[in-house]
């Protein structure tokens, strides 16, 4: 096995974090860990709350209650951007590709952090910017050979089908170089060949660079064989945390995913 | 297409080469279209009907012929620049602008000057032009924004019955937000202070559709007048509004932008009895203009769509310049012969203008606008306003011609030509050397 | 003689307010049903102001003309919905905003060419003497601007909550599909709502026609109508008048009361100023809707 | 079949991200600045100088900045004119009361100047968007519009109200024949045109146009809103800052502050979105198409004079500029700069049809 696939310390911890929006709770006082290199799976039925759960950790929703302690740094009301700085990127459930530029473009925008020259040295294009964007171009190349879509490079992404949009953003996220990657729903609406490349990539990219993952889905034979552990939230009540095994054998999981309520 | 388009421009040089044997050409940046068309059209639509009366009449100025070209500036700066740069070099030369916009007119005073070609702001524009030491190429005629505004004073003064009798009295000065509107604060500070009146200023955002707490503050300071400083839809509100607040109109009085019929019938009944200041009288009770009537308009060469224009305050206006630039193109030929004169030849022409009651009584204009006698120094060349009550259909005449109060103007003007110079890094010309 | 000199000012702002109201109102009209902001809402105004006029010049009665010149403007609405909006659909909102720019142009050229760039008086019947009531003036012709605004709003209130037609039209802004499904064509919904929208340029042009005299200034009434808007919320009818009201009210009172500070005339920024203050707090305006972004 | 990339290979990442990566295109551009630069000035009557290409240079740099925040930003703006203006009386007040001040500097710290008014402006965007922050663009169109007629000082007291250029050079060189003004305003265009087009393709670009096409996603990668939004700001509003500094200085001479009015936002903010929003190329189509087309009419209209009234001519030439804008935009909803793409794009496999 890859050194790399050795879980490690806990790297993120939510701690009893509670949500609302004008009264209407998302989530109640839920408490989570990664850990460094695993691969954990959020799941449970629509509108349980795992994609504001994803929010609350990368900042942005602000939870009204709870903290998220991130590297050992507990913080409160981090903007967005400040969690990216700190190595967080993700993908959206509802593709958020930059609809107005090429492949290309939208995944160089995720090495924008990587990037110092300021803006008058941009506007003039000279020394360390072109530098800056010939190295940085070479890194994102190499991401798109990972992710196999050399061929639609200079495209326009609104007119990619589904799958590739999908695989474009997790093209993005993975320009950030992060240690701990969100993704929510990369499966979503994919046929199944394109699931089992998105899988394949999700594997490599852990394997690989060793980057802690933590993801939505709702195709549970995915779930229980790619993640390390699972955590399931019902109606914004975490209901279950464990190995796949061990969820496979969880009472309350069971209920909520065959119980009447559905 | 190719052929059409040669054929065209075979024709359109064949025109021109009958006409060539002399012209002299006068451009037109007239605006046609948007807010201020309606002014705009009966003005060029005068100022053209007398380049062609002159044409029919007496084929031309001293055989001359008169040519035009319009260009629609839409009172727009930029547009005015385009027209400037696009007639000043056609037809053997552009003699003379006159855009009727002082905006436009502060944009090519540059130019004008680079050019050597006058520019003529009957009326308006920038008031100290009228020291032609300084603005060789610009032409205030008749009367500047100052010379009005003291006019103004002065006429209120008739009113009271005396200038002495101003003393104590309560003044406002509407003025329009903007430049032109506050152009005339300190010509009336200066007027306050040497009659002893209370003046208080109060601005109207441009464009002033809204006047409602302007007039309201008016009517807690209960002034005796209102100086009226407004342009466009400015008169209407403010007659409306004055209504509203139950201002008396005849203590009103505006300077000539809101002397024409379209700001008077805009504000319907609330117009009545308001007064304004005037340089070219309208009616076709002139001889001139019925002759006008009849000789172009007979011809079936008349510029104006509908006839019943004909005397608006707007149409006569454009008649006095199309005269005053006629007359300065014959006062240029006496010094330099009956040929096709340049601009500064022109220019030569409107600063020896001399009309005088003999010539205006030639002209069939008699006390249609004062007498006008121009000097290298003086580009104005008269002063004088008259004033002018609205009855609810027509302008009638309630003051003779009250002539500026140059005690108080020159040394305004003085101070600013220095100003002027001073910023531009200029010398004044010497006009006793170019006798 | 302090307190009713502000009650004037106050009263003359209030009335005032909702003749900005009339014009915004038009805006949201069709802001609502089409989500496009029509720049030429102003040119509708003085087309209708024109037609009018000119029609009654004509010697034609005066409930004869309106009848005519609405026609007109119905008609108008439907001809721009057919030229200009129905090959626009799915375009971005500021597409259909330049397009209404172009149209304002077209419609500028169009009045001023059929019907002459004369000015015109416009009297209504209703003359100008102030009212007294206690030593504050207040304008017979503002209060009777107010009521037909005041009806106009409570009509078209009614009108989007009470009818079918209504309903449908409010069901467009918030989805095409669903206003499909009450049956109704997208494309003659969007007709009525320009046609209705001209209806209310026509009113809001007579009024303000009577006011400034109808010539091509009336174009600029709308600069007094975009900061009710932003304050009202594009998308909501009373928003427009509880918009002017306070717009107006607090233009005059700060002209009055504050302009004197700073040497006056801010009458023209201060309503936007307000306006942008207000939206630092409530960013989709007073009643706007609001839009909660999910991720 | 002459417009081919075939054989073309790019062999570095620069070279792939070159501005013109077509050997025609390069050609085509070059032989463009020749022209402009070289053959216009020596051949060019003072009226296509200074009547039609000045103005239209300038208004093509307002319409850059214009399109640098609403276009790549995607932060409508109804205030461009006010940021001109303050480019403008901020250069004329340098120059005034810094004797010596070399005009380019002046200009410079025009533009800057009109920075600093666009950031404090630009700092409302952080929580309104969309048409309500353009009509919230309008507090500074109208406020900056005000201070500039009410407060005397910016214009050194002038009783007109307009301020009055000063005889000006660069390096020792007069700027008074439309030769040389045309000259130093194509000089100053075509430089920033190139800075824009720059930062349009490096990290900046990438950035706004980001925060443009979805603000949140934006955000997680890591693009600071602030940030980015205000520098969108400060340099959409040095653009046009430079804009109106030439505009008053090279073009008009004397202005006052009604020539940046509300129109004229308008007239900048119509260039951008009829020429192409969030494209170079498209500001300039714009300005022309903006500029040029009424001239045209107008001049076109010459033809049938005598034969038409006048006053029918002139608003059938208004109702025209209006029905082709409306045409264009059918046509082609992006803008010229698309057309002109796929013009390009057609030749390129001319005489193919597909």
């Amino acid at each position: 096995m890859n050194p790399h696939r050795k879980i490690g310390d806990v790297i993120l911890q939510a701690e009893a974090i509670s949500l609302s929006f004008g009264g209407v709770k998302a989530l109640t006082n839920i408490s989570l860990e990664v850990r460094e290199h695993e691969v954990l799976s959020i799941i449970g039925p629509n509108g349980a709350g795992k994609s504001s759960m994803l929010n609350v950790i990368n900042g942005v929703y602000h939870p009204q209650q709870g903290r998220v302690i991130y590297r050992g740094e507990a913080r409160s009301k981090m903007r967005p951007h400040e969690a990216a700085r700190q190595g967080i990127a993700r993908t959206f459930q509802n593709i958020a590709l930059f609809k107005g530029m090429s492949v290309l473009d939208n995944i160089m925008t995720g090495r924008n952090l990587k990037m110092r020259s300021n803006f008058i040295q941009q506007a003039l294009y000279w020394g360390r910017t072109q530098r800056e964007e010939i190295a940085n171009r070479e890194q994102v190349e190499k991401i798109i050979d990972f992710l196999e879509i050399q061929h639609i490079r200079k495209t326009p992404v609104g007119r990619l089908p589904y799958g590739l949009q999908k695989r474009v953003e997790l093209a993005r996220a993975l320009a950030a170089e992060p240690t701990l990657l969100l993704l929510d729903e990369p499966m979503a609406g994919m046929n199944v060949e394109e699931k089992q490349d998105m899988c394949r990539f999700i594997l490599d990219v852990n394997d690989e660079f060793g980057t802690t993952i933590v993801l939505i889905e709702h195709d549970m034979g995915v779930v229980m064989d790619i993640s390390d552990r699972v955590v399931v939230l019902d109606y914004g009540k975490k209901i279950g945390d464990g190995t796949p095994d061990e969820i496979r054998g969880n009472a309350d999981v069971i209920a909520a995913y065959l119980g009447t309520s559905h | 297409m190719k052929k059409s388009a040669v054929a065209v421009s075979l024709a359109l040089l064949t025109v021109a080469g009958v006409a060539q044997a002399a012209d002299q050409f006068i451009p037109i940046p007239s605006y046609r279209v948007g807010a201020y068309a309606s002014g705009g059209a009966k003005f060029y639509g005068g100022m053209i009907d007398y380049l062609n009366y002159v044409n029919l009449k007496e084929g031309g100025v001293g055989g001359v012929r008169l040519t035009y070209e319009e260009c629609e500036t839409e009172y727009k700066n930029d547009r005015g620049v385009e027209c400037y740069e696009r007639l000043k070099a056609k037809n053997g030369g552009a003699s003379a602008f006159n855009f009727m916009s002082t905006g436009i007119t502060y944009a090519t005073m540059d130019r004008a000057e680079k050019d050597k070609i006058p520019l003529m702001t009957m009326g308006f524009g920038r008031a100290d032009a009228q020291d032609g030491r300084a603005f060789k190429y610009v032409f205030p005629l008749i009367t500047s924004y100052w010379s009005q505004a003291t006019a103004k004073v002065q006429f209120l003064g008739q009113r009271v019955g005396g200038m002495d009798k101003l003393k104590g009295k309560k003044i406002v000065n509407l003025y329009h937000g903007s430049a032109y509107g506050k152009e005339t604060i300190p010509v009336l500070d200066a007027m306050a202070k040497k009659y002893g009146f209370e003046l208080q200023h109060v601005e109207v955002p441009a464009p002033g559709t809204e006047q409602q707490s302007q007039w309201l503050e008016i009517r807690r300071a209960r002034p005796d007048f209102v100086l009226l400083r407004s342009w466009g839809v400015m008169t209407p509100a403010a007659l409306k509004s004055a209504q509203k607040v139950g201002f008396p109109r005849e203590n009103i009085v505006a300077n000539w932008w809101g002397g024409s019929e379209e700001d008077a019938v805009a504000a319907g009944d609330a117009a009545k009895g308001y007064i304004a200041g005037s340089f070219a009288l309208d009616g076709k009770q002139f001889p001139l203009i019925q002759n006008i009537e009849k000789t172009v308009y007979g011809a079936g060469k008349g510029n104006l769509s509908d006839k019943g224009f004909i005397g608006t305050v707007n149409y006569n206006r454009g008649v006095v310049s199309g005269i005053l630039m006629v007359e300065a193109i014959r006062a240029a030929q006496k010094k330099y012969g009956a040929k096709t004169l340049n601009g500064d030849q022109i220019r030569w022409g409107m600063e020896n203008l001399n009309i005088d009651a003999k010539r205006q009584q030639d002209l069939g204009v008699t006390d249609m606008f004062p007498q006008v006698k121009t000097s290298c120094q003086n580009h104005e060349g008269s002063g004088y306003t008259r004033f002018m009550q609205w009855d609810g259909k027509d302008w009638k005449p309630v003051s003779g011609w009250i002539k500026a109060d140059t005690g108080v103007t020159l040394p305004l003007i003085k101070a600013s030509v220095d100003k002027y110079s001073q910023e531009k890094s200029m010398k004044l010309r010497d006009c006793a050397a170019e006798k | 003689m302090e307190w009713q000199f502000f009650l004037e000012v106050l009263v003359g702002g209030l009335l005032a307010g909702v003749m900005y109201s009339l014009v915004a109102l038009g805006f949201v009209l069709i802001y609502k049903a089409s989500g496009v902001f029509n720049f030429a809402q102003g040119a509708m105004v003085l087309f209708a102001a024109l037609s009018f006029v000119s029609i009654q010049a004509m010697g034609v009665p005066f409930w004869i003309a309106l009848l005519l010149t609405l026609a007109l403007m119905v008609l108008l609405g439907v001809g721009i919905e057919r030229v200009v909006l129905r090959p626009l659909v799915n375009q971005p909102p500021i597409t259909l905003f330049m397009a209404t720019i172009g149209l304002s142009f077209f419609l500028e050229g169009l009045a001023q060419m059929v019907w002459g760039t004369d000015v015109h008086g416009l009297e209504l019947g209703i003359a100008d003497e102030p009212f007294d009531v206690g030593g504050v003036f207040i304008s017979k012709f503002d209060l009777f601007a107010a009521a037909v605004g005041g009806t106009l709003v409570a009509a078209l209130a009614l009108f989007f909550s009470k009818t079918k037609l209504g309903r449908a039209l409010r069901a467009v802004a918030d989805d095409h599909q669903a206003a499909m499904s009450v049956g109704i064509p997208l494309k003659h919904i969007w007709a009525i709502v320009w046609g209705v929208a001209g209806f209310v340029a026509l009113v809001a042009g007579l009024l303000w026609g009577s006011r400034l005299g109808v010539q091509f200034a009336l174009t600029l009434v709308v600069l007094k109508a975009l900061p009710v808007l932003i304050l009202g919320g594009f998308t909501s009818v009373p928003g427009a008048i509880i918009g002017g009201l306070i717009i107006g009210a607090g233009e005059k009172l700060a002209e009055v009361y504050l302009g004197p500070f700073v040497g006056g005339g801010i009458e023209n920024w201060f309503p936007y100023m307000l306006a942008l203050l207000f939206l630092l707090v409530r960013p989709e305006g007073l009643f706007g809707e609001k839009h909660i972004e999910r991720v | 079949m002459f417009y081919r990339e075939s054989g073309q290979f790019k062999s570095s990442y620069a070279a792939d991200s070159a501005i013109l990566t077509i050997a025609q295109d390069r050609l085509f551009i070059a032989a463009l600045l020749a022209l402009a630069f070289v053959v216009l000035p020596g051949l060019g009557s003072d009226y296509l100088l200074s009547g039609i290409l000045i103005p239209f240079l300038i208004l093509s740099l307002a319409a850059l900045g214009l399109n640098i925040l609403t276009g790549y930003a995607g932060q409508l703006s109804l205030g461009s004119a006010a940021f001109m203006a303050v480019g403008a009386f901020a250069t004329y007040n340098f120059m005034l009361r810094l004797p010596g001040m070399p005009l380019l500097l002046a200009i410079f710290l025009g533009g800057l100047s009109a920075a600093l008014v666009g950031v404090a402006f630009g700092l409302p965007s952080l929580r309104i968007k969309g048409f309500y922050l353009a009509v919230a663009t309008l507090a500074a169109q109208f406020f900056i519009e005000w201070v500039f007629t009410k407060f005397g000082w910016f214009t050194n007291y002038s009783s007109s109200g307009v301020i009055t250029a000063p005889p000006m050079q660069v390096f020792g060189i007069a700027i008074d024949t439309p030769a040389s003004k045309y000259l130093l305003t194509l000089s100053i265009v075509a430089l920033m045109a190139l800075a824009a087009k720059n930062m349009a393709r490096a990290s900046i670009g990438r950035a706004w146009m980001a925060i443009r096409d979805m603000d949140v996603a934006a955000e997680v990668i890591g693009i600071p809103m602030l940030r980015t939004k205000l520098l969108a700001f400060a340099i959409s509003s040095f653009y046009c800052g430079v804009a109106g500094a030439l505009y008053a200085f090279v073009l008009l001479g004397t202005v006052d502050a009604q020539a940046f009015d509300l129109h004229r936002s308008f007239q900048v903010l119509f260039m951008i979105i009829v020429g192409g929003v969030g494209s170079i190329l498209g500001s300039f189509l714009g300005a022309a198409f903006i500029v040029l087309l009424p001239i045209c009419l107008n001049l076109l209209g010459q033809a049938f004079h005598g034969a038409i009234s006048t006053q029918f001519l002139a608003n059938l030439e208004m109702m025209l500029f209006g029905g082709l804008i409306i045409f264009f935009l059918i046509v082609e909803p992006h803008g010229l700069a698309r057309l002109w793409q796929i013009a390009k794009e057609k030749l390129r496999v001319w005489p193919f049809p597909h």
